[in-house]
């Protein structure tokens, strides 16, 4: 049976029915309970599962994580919230240094299934530290699965596939995709599975690697490139870590051209080793250089001027466009113009 | 060899069993704990006008929410005495620690309201000079701030000046580690600094029953060797008597101070908040009885401090400010998308001129 | 309308105004505190066997650093009364959250050696299987483990079991946020789990003056809603009889507790440091004479509880042990590179097979 | 005048000069006072200033990071010591919500002259929590400017001009470097610029590009392949923020190869970065992908397995020699056999 609903919708789903199927699952953290999460994401959780299963914690990230840690080892399965992005930079110690490396300081003898959900990404309007997008602190820290979904239908299944998980999953919900509306099949399965990148749509000339909140602008791109007789292929990564490189590379020694969108500041960020990762597997397939769509390096501008941050339609089409020449001579030019 | 310390140092840490109060919801005057000076009649006058004032700009704020003007504002309804305290209880000269609930501190303290709105209505992040005003961005990230105030509190103190610094954090923020780091780090380093702590009893829907199981939060000081007193934060007089003794505590060389204000949000957390869900009407209806300005205007006028004119004025001016508010905020706020680039460092990097060139290739390509 | 509390509540938070003591340092009994029972003769004896058997455990560890035996030691001389007593306060089906300066501890708690020292020789993270022996694997990142203690805690209550959790941390330790959020949680959550603070006056080089303003270090208790006392940490009676109150609050449901035991480090922070630079010879000499292990036998001996056979077993049981230790850490500790990539995530992900497989390309290369 | 030092006194030496020359520049952190700091970077430096100019705080790096962030806002210059990489993780809400985003939250009216020193990498055979390469997550900030020194004489000079920087610089010593002795001449400056990279050895066939703990496994790597016959040029980065795109692209556009080397876990490090830069500027001048040799995805290891983990020369050497081939059949080969 399939309905349609928000992904913010289908993550409440995903909690409940977490919560109905294992009593070992624990869903904690700032304004989670009664208020229902300042997203609703947990709306309706502690009513039917009480305070027990559901529950508000004190105002403390680092808290949340090390209880999570701890709770852990005695035998449940927490599914955190840190608020927003930039709010969980206080409990960055206790993820990098535990959360990611029980298991292996432990030789396997304990793991940590903790589920750490954070909205990230801006789009929304929202005020300075409220629209970071921090995926790639996760990604490049060992230990971490980092997951993101761009559909209902993901947001679901990925977030079943995360509390299943015996391994702690870092899961990153774009805010801006919390009230899309999409048919979501909450009952049999049709979505990917854990660890695979999906195919949202075909395409012959390029391909463009997204995730997250960049899928739709990857979609609409394509979509509007299409007009223009350009094919693109769009591919949703869905898991950053693990990484689907056999459906990455699939697509681009296909296609033979490829961009890498991003929401985040570019620098050092997931889209440089997709990036990276692509060019090293399909060099000699590649007509030319993998180029990267992402916001700027700047801290995430105030609402008024998120538009000309935020990876939109027309940068991919220009990058799309700068696939057909040489070393790239207008970024170069703009260099020079720069200096 | 094990550590002794004398029981008197001990309790010349711990806060009044009860919030010291001058004045009854009543209106009425009680009997203050010994030690505290009632402040001047003029002062409270004084206090009394911009509490009218601040009052009428949290409410003006919240009305220009519903007309869109501003995206998100975090009321102040209901803590008037506090944050007003905190100002008067200031020099010119101290610098103020403020977070995202302080606005009508910010205005009381002089600064143009709307470049304290500017954060709120989208424009950009802190819309005010910090270094002129000796006021610090408004604080979301919780706590952050405490220790930033600590660090300034210790610059003063070694450039030989005798300013102060004042921390305001709420109940939930002092649940966050550097809340805990900051009192340690200005009890050790003896800063003057003084925390001052709204305790509105919600940390947005986390009432302070599961915020803390403490016998009141001005009981933290003494883990860290601060003195502490605990305050009817909705009581003015009280208040800023309080402040007054702690900031003079600490700019006589007496180190850190913490406070907490026993106050209560009467608004949801935010114009997008929905209190319902976890708090029931009778609860605010109490606190109405409690109200700071009522409160401080009974007693104002039964010691004939203030007259039916007075009032008059004060919000006659209120009034006026508000408008003036009101027409400036109905403009659209304006930004250079090129600024963007500008203060990430004081010189761009190569990397950032070459991002400010795709940008401007953008903008040429959609004017055509 | 403000928080009333009846000031008992508070009373009943602070710690005694002195340590609480049983054994002045000459091995004499004192007068303790009302409300401290003494632990039985047994239980005294038991506790002088391990720590003669920790003391020697600690000698022998700082030996093989100096034989490259172990790459470093954080030794606990001086320590032993309040790592022992720890121990013995709890049951089998309690969990403990160790430091890396607790080894004695864990030693005590019947841990192998040469798995406690795994960690210290160089060889894999942790050495022994934490869920068996339900101890935390050391922890370094400095009160982080203090979190992890609530949330084990918080796991058993939950299960119904009616075991308690000690975390243990040190004086330096405290000034970590995440101390302070640990006790919070625990206060909050009625957790029952039981802080240690060894205040072994040192944070590396960093002394307790610099570290802490507060009048001791167990009045951090209040502020939490945590009921704390202070003891000498360097009588084993005290600390015993203390502990135990503690644990037996948290087991029978009265929440946490916090226990701050005055000691101090008579060794290096570990075998790489050089204390001439931050402290005098004195200082060390004037503890010698509070040495908890001296102390605990005077006193037994005094009380008649312990003859010279019993001290000579002892002594006998602890170098048979210590031989055995040396032996046993003679062989070099061994590995398997490919275990690298086991314990990262239960199944290794397709990045890490292929990791894995260069690295095996390598070693094969290296082969021929 | 130049004289032999190691890197240690080098920085040592430096921090001497800044508290000379500056009176608002002071040096806090956890026993960095009468020790003189766990590696003995800041040795008699309170014996020569005084409690007043270095001092130890108490033990927590958000508070000494927070302390720094109010002093100079107070007009003062804080170096800043966090003992070890992973004991800067507590620190990180305050680095990335407020160091590297201060002077653009206030429009450039406050300024954060704050210089943070993390002695970071491994190969010292310290146990867990203590041999993190955490740069990329300082990289990946924008706002923080991220430094890191492979010689003494660039110890040295880049910490002089951190100190003189008028923003946020995370400043990345190797430890593993911190006893190699070195010429370095703190009179008159021979060190190239901030922000400059420096070609450490000249070749023709093939670009290393390496930083901090990487620059002599790069050195020593280039001295054995040019026993084989072949030339390799070395360059070291010294900044990562910002980026020499130049030098770089210049050196590879040469040689029309590159290999990429970072102590760190690969996946969406520093390497990433500089892979995706390279072959987005040079594709046209590249005769294989660029190759990257970094450290694994997994934990730093246990002392006694740290050599298995690490980069050295037989790794870049058997990357240089995949330089030759097409997609790295070899690579992907082990792919099959792994799975
Ligand atoms: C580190 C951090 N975590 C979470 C948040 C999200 N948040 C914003 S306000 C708030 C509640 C704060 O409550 P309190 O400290 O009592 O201040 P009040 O809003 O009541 O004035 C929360 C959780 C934040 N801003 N910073
Ligand atoms: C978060 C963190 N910061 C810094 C360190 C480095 N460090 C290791 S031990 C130590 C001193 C700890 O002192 P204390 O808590 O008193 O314990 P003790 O060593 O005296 O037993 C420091 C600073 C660390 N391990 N973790
Ligand atoms: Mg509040
Ligand atoms: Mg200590």
């Amino acid at each position: 049976m399939t309905a349609t609903m928000t992904m913010a919708q289908a993550l409440n789903a995903a909690l409940r029915d977490a919560l109905r199927e294992d009593e070992r699952v624990l869903v904690f953290g700032e304004d989670v309970g009664p208020l229902g999460g300042v997203f609703r994401v947990t709306d309706g959780l502690t009513k039917e599962f009480g305070e027990e299963r559901c529950f508000d914690t004190p105002l403390a990230e680092a808290g949340i994580v090390g209880l999570a840690v701890g709770l852990a080892m005695g035998g449940f399965r927490p599914v955190i919230e840190m608020q927003f992005d930039a709010f969980a930079y206080p409990a960055f110690e206790q993820i990098a240094s535990h959360v990611a490396k029980l298991r292996n300081r432990t030789r396997g003898r304990l793991s940590l299934p903790i589920v750490i959900r954070i909205p990230y990404a801006g789009g929304i309007g929202g005020v300075e530290h409220h629209c970071d997008s921090s995926e790639a602190y996760y990604a490049h820290t060992p230990g971490l699965k980092v997951v993101t979904p761009a559909t209902a239908d993901d947001a679901y299944w990925l977030l079943r596939d995360a509390v299943a998980d015996p391994d702690p999953v870092i899961f990153m919900e774009p805010k801006r995709l919390y009230w899309s509306k999409e048919e979501t099949s909450v009952a049999d399965r049709h979505a990917a599975g854990f660890g695979r990148a999906a195919v949202r749509r075909e395409g012959r000339d390029a391909t463009l690697v997204a995730y997250g909140p960049s899928v739709p602008v990857a979609l609409q791109a394509a979509e509007a490139a299409a007009r223009d007789g350009r094919s693109l292929e769009v591919v949703d990564l869905r898991t950053i870590v693990p990484f689907d490189d056999e459906t990455v590379v699939a697509s681009v020694r296909r296609t033979g051209r490829c961009v890498v969108i991003q929401e985040a500041q570019g620098f050092a960020g997931v889209g440089a080793e997709i990036a990276a990762r692509v060019q090293e597997r399909c060099f000699h397939s590649l007509a030319a250089p993998v180029l990267r769509v992402t916001g700027f390096d700047i801290p995430y501008p105030p609402p008024i001027l998120e538009h000309s941050h935020l990876p939109d339609v027309d940068r991919v089409l220009d990058a799309v466009d700068r696939l057909q020449f040489d070393d790239q001579p207008d970024l170069l030019h703009l260099t020079r113009e720069a200096s | 060899m094990s550590v002794r310390r004398s029981p008197q140092t001990v309790d010349g840490l711990l806060p009044s069993p009860e919030p010291v109060r001058f004045v009854a919801e009543d209106g009425t005057a009680v009997e203050p704990p010994a030690g505290y000076a009632e402040p001047a009649g003029e002062h409270l006058v004084e206090a009394y006008r911009r509490m009218v004032l601040g009052r009428r700009f949290d409410r003006q704020a919240t009305a220009l929410t519903k007309q869109g003007r501003l995206a998100v504002y975090p009321s102040s309804r209901g803590q008037e005495a506090c944050q007003i305290a905190g100002v008067l209880a200031l020099r010119e000269d101290d610098w103020l620690f403020p977070t995202y609930r302080d606005s009508v501190a910010l205005v009381s303290r002089g600064l143009d309201p709307v470049e304290v709105l500017t954060l709120l209505r989208g424009g950009w992040h802190c819309g005010y000079d910090p270094a002129a005003t000796r006021v610090a961005p408004q604080c979301t990230p919780l706590a952050t701030q405490t220790i930033h105030a600590v660090g300034m509190a210790e610059a003063m103190r070694r450039k030989g000046e005798d300013g102060v610094v004042m921390a305001f954090i709420g109940d939930g923020g002092t649940s966050e580690g550097d809340f805990h780091e900051a009192l340690n780090y200005a009890a050790v380093l003896r800063a003057p600094v003084v925390f001052l702590v709204q305790n509105n009893k919600y940390a947005i829907s986390v009432p302070l029953a599961k915020q803390s199981a403490a016998p009141a939060l001005a009981y933290k000081g003494i883990g860290y060797g601060i003195p502490s007193e605990q305050v009817d934060g909705n009581d003015l007089v009280a208040v800023l008597s309080v402040l007054t003794a702690a900031v003079t505590h600490a700019r006589t060389g007496g180190g850190p101070f913490l406070v907490e204000a026993h106050t209560y949000r009467m608004d949801p957390h935010t114009n997008a908040d929905d209190p319902t869900r976890y708090r029931e009407s009778q609860e605010v209806e109490q606190w109405e009885s409690a109200d700071p300005l009522a409160r401080l205007e009974t007693y104002l006028r039964g010691r004939g401090l203030l007259g039916a004119e007075d009032v008059a004025a004060a919000h006659k001016a209120a009034e006026e400010y508000a408008a003036r508010l009101r027409d400036a905020m109905n403009a659209d706020p304006e930004a250079d998308p090129f600024e963007l680039f500008d203060h990430v460092f004081a010189e761009p990097t190569p990397q950032l001129h070459e991002q400010r060139a795709l940008l401007a290739s953008e903008l040429t390509a959609r004017e055509d």
